[in-house]
């Protein structure tokens, strides 16, 4: 099974191959290609990972093309950490491809969208099992391909042409910046090999302060990806993009791959305690912004995309607070929440068809599968006890504790109050209340796509109990086996955290029903009492603005120059050699009277020259 | 025996040359600067049938190419002047500085 | 002082005056008139070069054909006989020039010798000049002929009021 | 055969002047299927050649060598000789060029079914060209590799002052006079070079100048002297690279000339100066060449980045990619400052990878211009609506030049950068400035054509069947060498490494 492992990527990207070929096809039935090959690559990785439950482990890797003395190699590795991922992503993509056939019926490009969804599964699993850093570089840009082409799937719209651009060219920031860290690494161990260079950081090779370099531009990179601080502006616009692709793409895989790259190099990361801090902190400092972000946002799509933001600094948080589980782990039970909820807020922009909540309200009684699954997926990413979310927050709040990140901490409590109560202000404006738009003809969605949000509605349920101190830490025990070593072991702080926990998740989501639903608390409290500071967040902070002002400007500007530089220095220079060149030669024609005489003269000059450098050096040749 | 350097034939030659060459750029009337050529021509002369006298292997050729010369002189004076008076036919001038018909 | 160099001296001041003439006069006719005396010089010179034949040839085609015809082509083309000055600028850039030229070129020659000379050159001297010609330069001879020949029609033609033209313009 | 087979590669293009001048002048379609047919015969003596050719082998191989002008000195030290030959032949670069030049000039005597007028003598000139372009790749010896440069230039100039648009004679001739004074200027280097050494050939040149500084100072060779010969070839061929600032002819005829022969410039006959540098600069004076890497870094970087900010705020998409041309020539210079494996290898990939992607994405321009009549990107909006082909070569010709892995672009990009960071790192940072610039002006100009609302244009067919025969090839290609560039780098290698080990890295 190990063996045929690399064949998992394959499948998907022959569906892209095998679908733009059909692309001209105008029956919905292309989208069962789509869906079987990544139904096979499912089953495959499902092995995979059994597999590897069991112990194994396989690598392989061939010359691609040799440089001088040195071979780039190519090849695949399966670990425990990846065929985990494997399996998210595998599965996470199947049921999106499920999901699409009745999400995008009618689409006049549908399978060319199918075509961009197998293009984009087969390079995210290729850079699951890619075993060297170059590797996972390139199927890096490739994930960015996909995700800018299934952003840019409207392209007559404005808003998704300006997303797609922005999505790729901010992820192309994070990664120059991981371009920059693999190649320095490259020139200190001589390698792009993982376990080559785990073991010169093992050894001690390299300077302390070039692996800290090396890991913060690695981090940048991760940045980028994750839409963390400060460059996640792309990821709330990508909500351009379809719905499933969201879920996909946005929610459940590329946005993870940050946070992947971070544990796979994890120690890289170790090695350097500035490194970690400064992961930390980004992660930290992120969940709180994003969740005060997305506690105003009125599009039901940036919501849940503010919250992925927020979700991820969670894990980063969990990472560089040496909980290398933890963050693994919120990313399995997140991937599984988050796609729900973002295939159910799908569901509902398919009923409805706005994305605004102030014109939803009400759906509770009309959609009556898509609405239990929602609220699913709401308590177990505020983190209520016995799903999967309260089981990993818990466990990144208890390793960030016990880092002794105080401050931290108590921001990832405030951040998870937050959650709390935003996903439940939506919740209440979405499906209770009464009607606020117009909701005629509202029905539930085809089974089609109903049947993906159950299996993801389970599996939100139950995934937590991969990881508990009740019943076993099935999941660290299994990531021991792979090639990080895991730090400090025992992570369970105080048993006071889940209470803490617990508790402001109950707070959010009280405060929410007591605002949305009961109107206990006037919607507009603290809009009134803060005004300024609720104008700020409901203009996120203004980092958007901040960049057009600076950044962008201030690039266009330096474009400006360039033109004005170019017309008139560079070319100011030429014309001013020609104008030269034409007034020598005006005084030259004036030379030119006709007159034979002058030309005499002239040449008589010419052969004094001649005669006096030949008096002056006895002659060249002599 | 003491006799006339080579030198000197050399800077007579020289000097008439010189003059010629002036008379040639200078002059504006085209017969003048035809005959001023002539003068550098002879000048020429002098040099060859000096070296025919004062030189590594003296012998007759230099007065011989000096008698070539002449002759060619001779022919070239005789053509230039019929030129001269073709020209002066259609232009009603012998000034060297209104023959720029190669600028017009 | 021998008796050649005083010939030597007269000779090369006459030529020189001539030339220096040549420059000076305004009278057309007067400057060829003053070219006639270098002409003769030179072939005084050429006869203290011991080249008889060459005088000869000089004082017979310079100072009688080249100069009649030069006077021919004056009366002509008839004009003022006063030569006016070119402009100053160019006297002085020409004069500059022709300094420089003079001045480089008596550097390289001042002490110029070949301590040779040939004692034997004025010894029959026509008759070897004739061997010469009609032996070993005889096809040179020859093509001079020609030229000559090409040189008299050339000029007849040239020269030839055209009658053609005349005849269209009237 | 193998004897005369290179030249017969370079003159083969002549068949198609002798067949073409039996046609009439106005026999249009005639002319150009003889046109395509024309190329075509090069090629495939091309790949005669190629398969002649022993991947991996040393030195050169399937040289001829004829003497042809030889003149004597007397100088002081007795008589000398002075000999030129007619000598011929091909390493791993050259070949590799060379297969660029044969397959470049297929596709683009197929963009030349857009042109409009004079197809015999347009035809002629290509011809021409093409042989000038392969002569220059082959040549072994300085004189005929001016030679086959300045027979490049000639036809070079008519077409595009004949066949471009409005303002093609300006073009022409700032085309001309560039290129004029380059090759002046490589003149006076060749003519320097023979006198000192007595041989033109570029492999007893280069030797020469290995010997060491007490031999070289017996032929009155200097330290001095050998730098100035390189600087001044640097600048010979940074005019035709073109490097900042002697770029803007570059840009003017790229707007200007018609886009076959925009295919064939920036595609082939830009990648002379790179091929210039490599050969006569880092060849022959490697220890001068060192001791300016950081010159010419620098230089890369300012072209990269230089051609990067210009290229944001255009508004005509040939001026985007003119500059774009800029930008990534930066990228040759880059890995030629590197000086060491990585660094030559990225930057021969990048030579032939620039030479594919700008063709594509020129070609697509073309084909642009003759359904809107106009490059500018506001006349454009939505083309994937209607020309969904068309727009998505042009998404992946641009990907590709941005340098999405999978593509040749990155695999040039990555090594030139990879070696950079060994030498220089800290310039190596700013340069990756250029890789995010790039992005954004690439997609700028793509999105603005391919997305956003349908505009009208004159003629919205979509890339018929002869436009698409060009664009799949020259796609093909480049995912060729970016999924399999092993076939490239073996090829090159053995090249490469004799240029590495006088550069001693």
């Amino acid at each position: 099974m190990l063996q045929m492992s690399w064949l998992i990527p394959l499948f998907p990207l022959l569906s892209f191959i095998l679908l733009l070929l059909f692309r001209k096809s105008k029956s919905e039935s292309t989208a069962w290609i789509g869906v079987l090959l990544t139904g096979i690559s499912l089953v495959m990785s499902v092995g995979v990972f059994l597999a590897v439950w069991q112990g194994e482990g396989i690598k392989t890797e061939g010359t691609w093309f040799q440089i001088g003395e040195r071979a780039i190699t190519m090849g695949f590795e399966v670990n425990p950490l990846n065929a985990l991922m494997l399996v998210i992503v595998s599965l996470v993509s199947f049921l999106v491809h499920l999901y699409s056939k009745g999400y995008m019926h009618g689409d006049e490009r549908f399978p060319v969208f199918f075509a961009y969804l197998g293009l984009f599964s087969f390079a995210m699993l290729g850079l699951v099992v890619s075993p060297n850093l170059l590797q996972l570089y390139m199927f890096w840009e490739l994930v960015g391909l996909g995700s800018f082409l299934l952003i840019g799937f409207y392209y007559f719209k404005p808003e998704a042409k300006a997303a797609a651009k922005k999505a790729f060219v901010m992820t192309r920031i994070g990664d120059v910046g991981l371009f920059i860290g693999m190649v320095l690494l490259f020139w200190q161990v001589g390698s792009f090999e993982y376990d080559e260079i785990f073991a010169s950081v093992k050894n001690g090779d390299i300077s302390s302060g070039m692996l800290t370099l090396t890991a913060l531009c690695i981090f940048v990179g991760a940045v980028g990806k994750s839409g963390q601080l400060p460059l996640h502006t792309w990821l709330p616009d990508a909500m351009e993009g379809p719905t499933p692709v969201s879920a996909l793409i946005h929610a459940a895989t590329m946005v993870a791959a940050g946070v992947y790259l971070v544990a796979a190099m994890y120690p890289l990361f170790q090695a350097s305690e500035a490194a970690l801090t400064v992961v930390a902190v980004v992660g930290g400092l992120t969940a709180i912004f994003a969740a005060s972000i997305g506690l105003m946002q009125k599009d039901i799509k940036r919501v849940l995309a503010y919250s992925t933001v927020s979700q991820l600094g969670y894990m980063m948080l969990a990472l560089g607070a040496s909980g290398y589980v933890a963050g693994i782990f919120h990313l399995t039970t997140h991937a599984f929440f988050k796609a729900l909820l973002f295939l159910a807020a799908g569901s509902v922009i398919h009923a409805v068809h706005t994305q605004n909540i102030e014109e939803m309200g009400g759906l509770w009684k009309k959609l009556r599968i898509t609405g239990p699954l929602f609220l699913i997926g709401a308590l177990a990413i505020s983190g209520v006890p016995l799903l999967s979310g309260f089981f990993s927050k818990d466990e990144i709040l208890a390793s960030t504790y016990a880092d002794g990140k105080y401050g931290l901490f108590w921001l990832a409590v405030i951040a998870a109050f937050m959650t709390a109560f935003y996903m439940f202000r939506l919740f209440f404006l979405v499906f209770t209340g009464e009607a606020r738009g117009n909701e005629k003809g509202v029905h539930e969605s085809p089974s089609v796509m109903t049947f993906p949000m159950i299996v993801l509605g389970v599996l939100a349920v139950v995934a937590g109990y991969l990881n508990t101190t009740w019943f076993g830490t099935f999941l660290s025990d299994y990531l021991a086996q792979g090639p990080v070593e895991l730090p400090h072991g025992d992570h369970h702080g105080p048993a006071w955290i889940p209470l803490v926990a617990t508790l402001a998740a109950a707070l959010g989501i009280g405060l929410a029903y007591l605002i949305y639903q009961k109107g206990t608390l006037s919607r507009d409290w603290i809009t009134r009492s803060f005004p300024s500071l609720a104008e700020v967040i409901y203009n996120k902070w203004y980092i958007d603005e901040g960049y057009d002002q600076t950044v962008v400007k201030g690039t266009r500007g330096l474009s400006k120059l360039g033109v004005l530089f170019d017309r008139y220095v560079v070319d100011g220079l030429v014309t001013a050699v020609t104008n030269g060149v034409q007034g020598l030669s005006k005084i030259g024609s004036r030379l030119q009277n006709g007159q034979v005489q002058s030309y005499g003269t002239a040449a008589i000059f010419g052969i004094v020259i001649l005669l006096l450098i030949v008096a002056l050096t006895g002659g060249y040749f002599s | 025996m003491s006799s006339v350097p080579l030198t000197a034939y050399l800077m007579l030659a020289l000097i008439l040359f010189c003059i010629g060459l002036f008379g040639a750029l200078t002059k504006r009337n085209a017969v003048i600067v035809l005959i001023s050529i002539e003068l550098m021509l002879n000048a020429v002369n002098i040099n060859l049938v000096a070296f025919a006298k004062y030189s590594i292997n003296p012998g007759l050729t230099g007065q011989i190419f000096s008698l070539f010369t002449i002759t060619v002189a001779a022919a070239e004076a005789a053509v230039g002047l019929a030129i001269l008076i073709a020209l002066y036919r259609n232009r009603q001038t012998v000034n060297v500085d209104e023959m720029d018909t190669m600028k017009r | 002082m021998t008796g050649e160099m005083i010939a030597f001296f007269l000779l090369a001041l006459t030529a020189i005056t001539g030339g220096v003439l040549l420059i000076n006069l305004t009278n057309v006719v007067h400057m060829v008139v003053a070219l006639i005396f270098t002409f003769i010089a030179i072939a005084g010179i050429y006869i203290t070069l011991s080249a008889e034949f060459v005088a000869v040839v000089q004082v017979l085609i310079y100072s009688g054909a080249i100069t009649i015809i030069m006077l021919f082509g004056i009366m002509l083309t008839r004009h003022q006989e006063k030569e006016k000055r070119a402009p100053r600028l160019k006297i002085i850039l020409t004069g500059l020039a022709i300094g420089l030229f003079f001045l480089i070129m008596y550097g390289k020659i001042k002490d110029l010798n070949f301590g040779q000379q040939d004692v034997e050159l004025h010894v029959d001297n026509t008759k070897k000049i004739g061997i010469e010609l009609y032996s070993h330069y005889v096809i040179p001879f020859e093509l001079t002929s020609v030229l000559l020949l090409v040189a008299l029609i050339g000029s007849i033609i040239l020269a030839k009021r055209d009658d053609d033209e005349k005849e269209a313009k009237k | 055969m193998n004897a005369w087979l290179l030249s017969i590669l370079i003159f083969s293009p002549l068949l198609g002047v002798l067949v073409l001048m039996f046609v009439p002048s106005n026999d249009e379609k005639s002319i150009k299927w003889l046109g395509v047919l024309g190329t075509l015969f090069p090629l495939g003596i091309a790949l005669v050649v190629l398969s002649a050719f022993k991947m991996g082998g040393e030195g050169l191989q399937l040289t001829e060598k004829f003497s042809w002008i030889s003149y004597e000195v007397f100088q002081s030290k007795g008589q000398v000789s002075y000999p030129i030959f007619y000598e011929v032949g091909v390493n791993g670069l050259s070949m590799v060029l060379i297969l660029l030049t044969a397959v470049v000039s297929v596709l683009a005597a197929i963009a030349s079914f857009s042109i409009k007028q004079n197809w015999k003598s347009y035809f002629i000139l290509f011809f021409l060209l093409e042989m000038g372009m392969l002569g220059v790749f082959a040549a072994q010896n300085l004189f005929l590799f001016f030679i086959f440069f300045e027979i490049t230039l000639i036809p070079m100039f008519f077409l595009i002052g004949r066949w471009g648009y409005l303002e093609k004679e300006k073009a022409a001739y700032s085309f001309l006079i560039y290129n004029g004074v380059g090759s002046a200027i490589l003149l006076i280097v060749f003519v320097a070079l023979f006198m000192k050494t007595g041989t033109m050939n570029f492999e007893q040149l280069a030797y020469t100048f290995s010997l060491p500084q007490a031999e070289l100072n017996q032929l009155f060779i200097t330290k001095g002297f050998k730098m100035g010969m390189l600087i001044a070839l640097l600048v010979a061929f940074a005019v035709k690279l073109p490097v900042f600032p002697l770029h803007s002819w570059m840009v003017r005829v790229h707007v200007q000339a018609p886009p076959a022969i925009v295919m064939i410039h920036s595609g082939i006959l830009l990648k002379i100066g790179a091929y210039g540098v490599i050969v006569f600069g880092a060849g022959m004076f490697p220890d001068q060449f060192k001791s300016l890497a950081f010159v010419i870094g620098l230089f890369g970087v300012i072209n990269l980045l230089y051609g990067a900010f210009l290229a944001l705020t255009q508004t005509d998409v040939k001026r985007v990619l003119a500059y774009s041309s800029v930008s990534h020539m930066g990228i040759v210079l880059i890995g030629l400052a590197a000086g060491n494996e990585f660094g030559m290898t990225g930057a021969v990939f990048q030579v032939v990878s620039h030479g594919l992607i700008s063709a594509l994405l020129f070609f697509l321009v073309g084909a642009l211009y003759e359904r809107s009549g106009s490059s500018e990107l506001s006349a454009f909006g939505g083309v994937a609506k209607r020309m969904p082909i068309l727009a998505g070569v042009f998404l992946a010709g641009g990907l590709a030049s941005l340098g999405l892995p999978g593509m040749s672009g990155f695999i040039s990009e990555f090594m030139a950068f990879l070696g950079l960071f060994e030498k220089m790192p800290v310039l190596a940072a700013v340069g990756t400035l250029g890789l995010i610039l790039t992005a954004v002006y690439v997609l700028r100009a793509v999105l603005a054509i391919t997305f956003g609302a349908e505009k009208e244009l004159h003629e919205a067919r979509d890339l018929t069947s002869s436009e698409r025969v060009p664009a799949f090839v020259l796609l093909a290609a480049i995912l060729f060498i970016g999924i399999y560039p092993a076939w490239l780098s073996d090829m090159l290698r053995p090249t490469l490494d004799a240029i590495l080990l006088g550069l001693g890295g």
